[in-house]
């Protein structure tokens, strides 16, 4: 008996003995000379985010290679979250704890980003996200400034990108092609309700007149009762809002030959892999993006993709480019404000950067979003692209479109002139 | 009556689907009193239990406990009134100690207890002590020998002073020393005021120890009085004997394979846990014999067959033509001749009768099957009225035509008859038993069969065994049975 | 009447296939007792490894359709041997509790090969190239040429399977094995033969099932919990260990599934089925046709 | 004398809490919040034994407690405000209301059906909280505007004591007459019931306490991590991990299943270097335990002559 609970004791004691592993499996602290260190938190098993940590890396060994900030290096440190908010907070706790970097590159996830989006405050240290759209990122900022201003998000929110797919489907859709009729089709999701919102608000000023309005489950799988359903009420177009969803409702699309377009945003259609994870069926979806293959957004663009795909041997996905632009205006900011957070924060706000996919301002405190991108000609114009046998073509706006839109023969589009 | 008393069961009737298990019991049971409920295999006396207990609930009758009507009370309430069972299998608490064991059975159905009693140790204790289990307080069941595990359950039973104490197979699995000891335990609960109904296969077993017996037969009560009366009793007699047994036995030495018996089975130990079902168990089996093992349920037949069978470790040795068995697996030996007709049947109940046949005669030609099931067809012609029909669906007397019919697809060198009359009406038997006879006198194939049914059981034999309490008790020809066996074995 | 036909058609292609899914299921426990809840793991193998067969070695849609369902096999052999038989076999665990071993071991063999998939290929859905394409007009209604393929596909394999167990001789075995293991071995059938034979079978229906769902619908290293669920509900609902209830429930659910999205909203797609199922445990807690 | 044993092991757990306790003293937060974590896990894994380590039944649902909680406390703080605490309270509350539901097709149902009845309300609740995004902040989350403490090593404290009580309460529970009649029930409910326990009565108590104890650290751990989502509280991996964790830390011990929660989770950021691969070395871990050493780490460490 007393035999079997010292070994009891011995279990709990081996409680401690985990611990006092941890503790000494970790390594030492940093000091404020050494390197300035860049946390990027995301998981490498999905294509959206495994072109975070790499573009970032090659970011830190430009500014390296140029003599650095300050004469200080730049040291990326790497943590894969599995995509799981619960795995990105501790990694974030590491990183601010123990790595002590100076600011953290997470995730594309948006519920990844507002589960730490508390964390920069308490931790006080700076994150910026490369691919989140949610627009309650910048919301929480906006209710509660002075615990969450280390929060940046680096890309659109929702309602940015309703207006982008507006503005585009203004010139390619109304003035080119005559539509005069819409369905909007999203995820039911939370970061669909802005975005979806503001489609309802812009597409009848543009002149689009919404004859239905769907929202499905983000665990579908059969697409086809939807499909069926939106060609019986004939619009001209459908206006997509999908990211969990993307291979599954574009190859249905294409095995049910439905003669209606489709243009908005399609996160998965961005990914180089597209075509070939829907093996072709993606031929001429529209999808809003940042940035291209073979589109010069900037001069900084064209440059940046050849070399990763040298490095890499693929392209970026849309968070590698925001990423890279992140660790540059980051650097940037650190060489302005110092590595203080809060100064780094105040350097931040004051960005004015042209980067991979544009000029890169963020709103001020006083926005309803504040530390949001600002949009538009100036700054981050935004494309409507179209996968064309197998490349992703780049149609709007017209100063850098690189091709002609065309559609697969199922698709009958009017009165094209 | 003039005593009040303990336990009044009255009417009780419970229907499974279609089959009335109870009908109509009424029985009785004062407080000082031990009543031996017997009845063969399948007459219902657990059931009767069950339903006294609440874990069955009853179809109709009533069941009074002090006077208390409890029929269809869920089990809990009417242990808490008063009654108390013992069951068969032990299943104490592995990770707990002995002791605790007990303890468990003295707590109060409480939630809010959250700090045993401080005389529930000691009771505890006491409650050991009585059954004798104070040498093994703390260690755990799974290191005690069988006979202290149904100690544990007797004590967990007496620990909630039970006025009424149901009894199931006391002595099952005990050895003769032990049995002894745990019948004076009984005869002290009776001794205390307590009304004991002791669940057994027959007579015998519980003779010492009962008041009165009350003998049931599928379903019904048949016979009630002391345990003298009751084996004096005609109808008792001819259930567990028979009436007068013709038999035709032919002598051993007229068999060609004297030196080496077909099946040579020496020493045969089996245990089931703690339990011993076979105890050096040695029989043989010639050629073309007839052998029948006779014995009540749970005495070790099924015990041994699934042994020959290959479906059970043991130790001794099996040996078929010379040639030991051990290693086998049970489908090589069944393969090889050696097929077992098992009390359970195991038909393929969604299949038809014809696909259960087709499956027997896998291993052969599809011509030497299909000529097989004519043959059989001929042997049990209502099989060939429902070859269509699911087996599922069958009568009991029809599947256990079918399950010999299946084993004899495979052309047998041995068959092995578990139990072929389980729950089946006198008709049905006279059928079987008629093919069994053509079987034996057209074919020379080699039988043995299994059975707690004498008159079933003799009428072929060309030798008996006798089984009881895991060991043969009695080896000989089926002349001989009533005379030397018959009281025995009531 | 358009409506009608297309709920009618949707319904049907969509069913057959969570039919054919299930059955395999259903019939792995119907004969050896096993929830094998690395079923969409082993899914979702097959599917990767026929995208990846026409993606990286460009071999044509009937070939990497092959490849699919070899490695479907494979991956349920493979799971007979590594996880389930070495846990029944196992002489520490006590038989009561074997069942909830083997029900963590698959669980975790699944998430295994779900974090294996996502590793090699990436999370990214996939789809494997349809053998047939286009679309026909059926009442009406525009079907895709492959959905019809996909209905007609599950359909002939189911066909085949029932011909398999009903008419041969060791199909029959591995039925008789499923109303009565100890029969079989009486009968002088090696049961662990038949184990084997079923698990290769059904390693063949997962390659198939998730060959077809890869053309279909497409799926990621993100589908093994929900296809596994899917199964598991199922054949819970039809009664565990009956493939005709399986059967009959895979069309309740598709059917369901589908006259929500048309008539409700493609948002809450899923609940009714669910509510459904919750309803029939309530009501009738051994599934629509279940024995046990 | 056996009573004397159990408070022997509460006091050599107490004795351990009381060294681990300091801490903060001496590793970073990082450790700190790994732990915190790691703390609220071995609740949860606690909670599932009781249920079905002492009442046999197999609940794939734990997060639809968890998640309840969590969600509960989150909601209410979103919309009113109150005191935080009172936020908890509700949040068990509501968990032990849920847990009430589940045992009522856990009294008609067993085994696997059971099994798939929990899994189900798991995605019921799933789908539920993606649908009524407006309420629950839908699958991108919900965003908790107070906290209890900011500080690391103060949270860390409170999850460790909260393990701690929520243990010995559990661990004293699984010894005492109580635990002794919901293992009996559990293993035999004829039998218990012929002893004259009401079983029904015994396993809806074990639903609820399980409900209390895992909806309190739901609750919890949301107002620590200021967030509350799917991923974190209510997917199935989620529950599929607090399984492992009681299973691989020995099933009816209540405490093996602290030590598997803190070994889930110190070994996925010990592997951290391995990236992508390091679920997967994870899982391949825990399979090997089950393989082996169906006793699982207390089962190892507390092994005794009588099962050699």
């Amino acid at each position: 008996m007393n035999k079997s609970f010292s070994r009891a004791a011995s279990a709990m004691l081996s409680v401690g003995a985990a611990v006092a592993a941890l503790t000494l499996a970790t390594p030492g602290y940093a000091q404020s000379s050494g390197p300035i260190k860049i946390g990027v938190i995301a998981e490498a098993q999905a294509v959206a985010g495994s072109s975070i940590p790499q573009a970032a890396q090659m970011a830190a060994d430009e500014i390296n290679a140029a003599g650095g900030v300050n004469g200080r290096k730049i040291e990326i440190i790497t943590y894969d979250d599995h995509s799981s908010a619960a795995e990105a907070v501790r990694a974030f706790q590491r990183a601010a704890n123990e790595d002590h970097v100076n600011a953290v590159i997470a995730s594309y996830i948006s519920e990844v980003v507002l589960a730490l989006e508390p964390w920069t405050g308490r931790l006080k240290t700076v994150m910026v996200t490369p691919g989140a759209a949610s627009d309650v990122i910048t919301q929480n900022i906006a209710k509660d400034y002075n615990n969450l201003k280390y929060t940046f998000h680096g890309y659109l929110t929702s309602t940015s990108l309703a207006d982008q797919v507006c503005d585009a489907s203004k010139d390619l859709l109304v003035k080119d092609l005559h539509m005069k009729s819409a369905v909007v089709m999203s995820e039911d999701a939370a970061w669909t309700t802005p975005l979806d919102a503001e489609y309802l608000n812009c597409l009848p000023k543009i002149g689009l007149k919404v004859v239905d309005h769907i929202r499905f489950s983000p665990d579908t799988t059969d697409f086809t009762p939807i499909f069926n359903k939106i060609e019986g009420e004939k619009p001209d177009v459908i206006v997509t809002g999908i990211s969990h969803v993307g291979v599954q409702p574009t190859v249905q699309w294409k095995q049910q030959e439905v003669p209606i377009p489709m243009i908005g945003i399609s996160s998965q259609a961005t990914n180089s892999s597209f075509w070939n994870d829907t093996n072709g069926a993606t031929e001429g979806v529209l999808y809003q993006a940042v940035s291209g293959p073979g589109v010069a957004v900037t001069p900084k663009t064209l440059p940046f993709v050849a070399a990763f795909n040298k490095r890499f041997g693929n392209n970026p996905s849309y968070c590698g480019y925001t990423a890279y632009d992140e660790v540059y205006y980051i650097a940037d900011a650190i060489k302005r404000g110092g590595t203080d957070p809060d100064k780094l924060v105040d350097a931040l706000e004051k960005t004015h950067y042209v980067g991979t996919i544009g000029t890169v301002e963020f709103k001020g405190k006083d926005s309803p979003n504040p530390h949001a991108l600002k949009i538009g000609g100036t700054t981050i114009p935004g494309l409507m692209l179209q996968w064309q046998d197998g490349k992703q073509i780049n149609l709007w706006p017209a100063n850098v479109a690189n091709g002609k839109m065309k559609f697969p023969k199922f698709i009958k589009v009017g009165s094209a002139d | 009556m003039a005593e009040h008393a303990h336990l009044e069961v009255d009417g009780l009737t419970k229907r499974f689907g279609g089959l009335v298990a109870v009908k109509s019991m009424t029985l009785n049971v004062r407080a000082g009193e031990i009543l031996g409920l017997i009845g063969p295999n399948g007459s219902g006396k657990s059931t009767v239990m069950k339903l006294i207990m609440g874990i069955e609930r009853p179809d109709a009758g009533s069941v009074r406990i002090n006077g208390t009507e409890v029929a269809g009370w869920p089990s809990h309430k009417i242990a808490r009134l008063g009654a108390g069972i013992v069951f068969q299998h032990s299943r104490p608490l592995h990770r707990q100690t002995v002791l605790e064991n007990i303890k468990l059975a003295l707590l109060p159905d409480k939630l809010t207890r959250l700090l045993a009693d401080p005389q529930t140790d000691e009771r505890a204790r006491a409650i050991a002590a009585r059954v004798g289990l104070s040498g093994v307080l703390d260690r755990r069941p799974a290191t005690l020998p069988f006979a202290d595990l149904r100690k544990i359950e007797i004590a967990k039973a007496i620990a909630r002073n039970p006025q009424v104490l149901l009894i199931d197979e006391p002595f099952a699995g005990l050895t003769s020393t032990e049995t002894a000891a745990f019948s004076d335990l009984i005869c002290e609960l009776r001794d205390d005021g307590r009304a004991v109904l002791l669940v057994d296969h027959n007579v015998k077993s519980v003779a010492r120890l009962v008041d009165r017996v009350l003998a049931m037969y599928v379903g019904e009560r048949i016979a009630e009085g002391t345990a003298d009366e009751v084996m004096r009793n005609e109808t008792v007699r001819r259930v567990y004997l028979g009436g007068s047994i013709e038999t035709a036995a032919r002598p051993e030495s007229s068999f060609r394979d004297r030196t080496t018996p077909f099946l040579e089975v020496t020493d045969l130990n089996v245990q089931y846990g703690k339990a011993q079902a076979l105890q050096n168990v040695s029989i043989h089996i010639h050629a073309g014999e007839f052998v029948s093992v006779v014995g009540l349920n749970g005495a070790g037949k099924t015990t041994l067959f699934n042994a020959i069978s290959g479906l059970l470790p043991y130790l001794g040795d099996i040996r078929r033509e010379g040639t030991s068995l051990r290693g086998q697996t049970a489908a090589t030996i069944a393969r090889n001749g050696i097929v077992q007709c098992s009390e359970g049947r195991n038909l393929f109940t969604d299949m038809t009768v014809r696909e259960n046949l087709d499956l027997g005669g896998q291993h052969l030609p599809a011509a030497e099957s299909a000529e097989q099931i004519a043959w059989l067809f001929e042997l049990f012609p209502i099989l060939r009225e429902r070859q269509k029909q699911a087996a599922g669906t069958l009568s009991g007397g029809e599947q256990q035509m079918l399950t010999i019919a299946r084993a004899l697809m495979m052309k047998p060198k041995l068959l092995i008859l578990d139990e072929p009359t389980l729950g089946l009406a006198p008709v049905v038997l006279e059928q079987i038993s008629k093919a069994l006879e053509r079987l034996r006198q057209t074919t020379d194939i080699t039988v043995l069969l299994g059975e707690q049914n004498v008159t079933f059981a003799l009428p072929h034999a060309d030798r008996v065994y006798v089984l009881e309490h895991a060991r043969v008790v009695w080896e000989g020809a089926p002349v001989a049975f009533a005379a030397e066996m018959g009281t025995g074995y009531l | 009447m358009t409506l009608f036909w297309q709920i009618l058609i949707d319904g049907f292609a969509i069913s057959s296939l969570y039919a054919l899914g299930a059955t395999g299921f259903a019939l792995i426990f119907g004969v050896s007792g096993v929830l094998n809840l690395s079923h969409g793991a082993l899914m979702v193998a097959a599917v990767v490894a026929a995208w990846a067969a026409g993606d990286q070695l460009h071999v044509g849609p009937y070939a990497g359709a092959a490849i699919g369902v070899v490695i479907g096999f494979a991956a349920s052999l493979l799971t007979y041997f590594l996880i389930v038989r070495p846990l029944q076999q196992s002489s520490k665990i006590r038989e009561e509790e074997k069942e909830i071993f083997i029900l963590t071991a698959t669980l975790l063999w699944g998430i295994m090969l779900q974090e294996l998939i996502a590793y090699l290929y990436t999370n990214n859905a996939k789809t494997v190239a349809p053998i047939v394409e286009g679309v026909v007009s059926i009442a009406g209604v525009r079907t895709p040429s492959n959905e019809i393929f996909t209905a007609i596909v599950c359909w002939l394999v189911i066909a085949v399977l029932w011909l398999l167990v009903n008419r041969t001789r060791a199909g029959k075995a591995v039925l008789a094995a499923s109303m009565n293991p100890r029969g079989v071995t009486l009968l002088g059938i090696e049961l662990s033969q038949v184990y084997i034979a079923v698990w290769a079978m059904y390693g063949v229906l997962v390659g198939v099932a998730g060959v077809l769902l890869g053309m279909f619908l497409g799926v990621s290293s993100y589908s093994v919990g929900p296809l596994t669920a899917s199964a598991f509900a199922i054949v819970v609902l039809g009664g565990l260990g009956s493939v005709s209830g399986a059967l009959i429930a895979a069309y309740v659910v598709g059917y369901l599934e589908t006259l929500t999205a048309y008539l409700i909203s493609p948002a809450y797609r899923t609940i009714p089925a669910l509510l459904l199922l919750v309803a029939v445990m309530y009501v009738r807690p051994r599934g629509l046709l279940g024995r046990r | 004398m056996r009573s004397a044993s159990t408070t022997r092991v509460l006091l050599i757990a107490l004795a351990v809490v009381i060294v681990v306790s300091f801490l903060p003293l001496g590793v970073s937060g990082y450790i700190l919040g790994l732990l915190t974590i790691a703390y609220y896990f071995g609740v949860f894994a606690m909670a599932w034994d009781l249920l079905f380590g002492f009442a046999g039944e197999v609940n794939f649902g734990p997060t639809f407690l968890i998640g309840t909680g969590a969600y509960t406390a989150g909601i209410l703080d979103n919309l009113y405000q109150p005191p935080i605490w009172l936020c908890v309270a509700a949040g068990a509350l509501a968990a032990v209301a849920g847990g009430v539901v589940l045992a009522l097709p856990a009294l008609r149902v067993r085994g696997p059906y059971f099994g798939l009845t929990t899994l189900v309300a798991v995605l019921i609740l799933q789908n539920y909280v993606v649908v009524d995004a407006p309420l629950t902040g839908g699958e991108i989350g919900l965003t908790i505007p107070d906290v209890i403490t900011i500080s690391d090593a103060a949270n860390y404290e409170i999850a460790l004591w909260f393990m701690a009580v929520s243990g010995a309460v559990l661990f004293a529970l699984s010894r005492s007459p109580v635990g002794l009649i919901l293992q009996a029930s559990g293993q035999d409910a004829v039998q218990a019931g012929a002893l004259g326990f009401n079983v029904t009565k015994h396993k809806l108590a074990a639903f609820i306490i399980s409900a209390f104890f895992s909806g309190l650290a739901g609750a919890l751990m949301a107002f620590y991590l200021s967030s509350a989502s799917v991923g974190t509280f209510i997917d199935i991996t989620v529950g599929v991990q607090i399984i492992i964790a009681a299973v691989i830390g020995g099933r009816r011990t209540i405490l093996g299943a602290v030590l598997g929660a803190i070994f889930l989770i110190a070994m996925s950021e010990l592997l951290r270097p391995l990236g992508d691969l390091s679920n997967f070395v994870v899982f391949a871990m825990a399979l090997v335990v089950v393989l082996l050493f169906p006793g699982g780490f207390f089962g190892l460490l507390t092994r005794s002559k009588e099962h050699g």
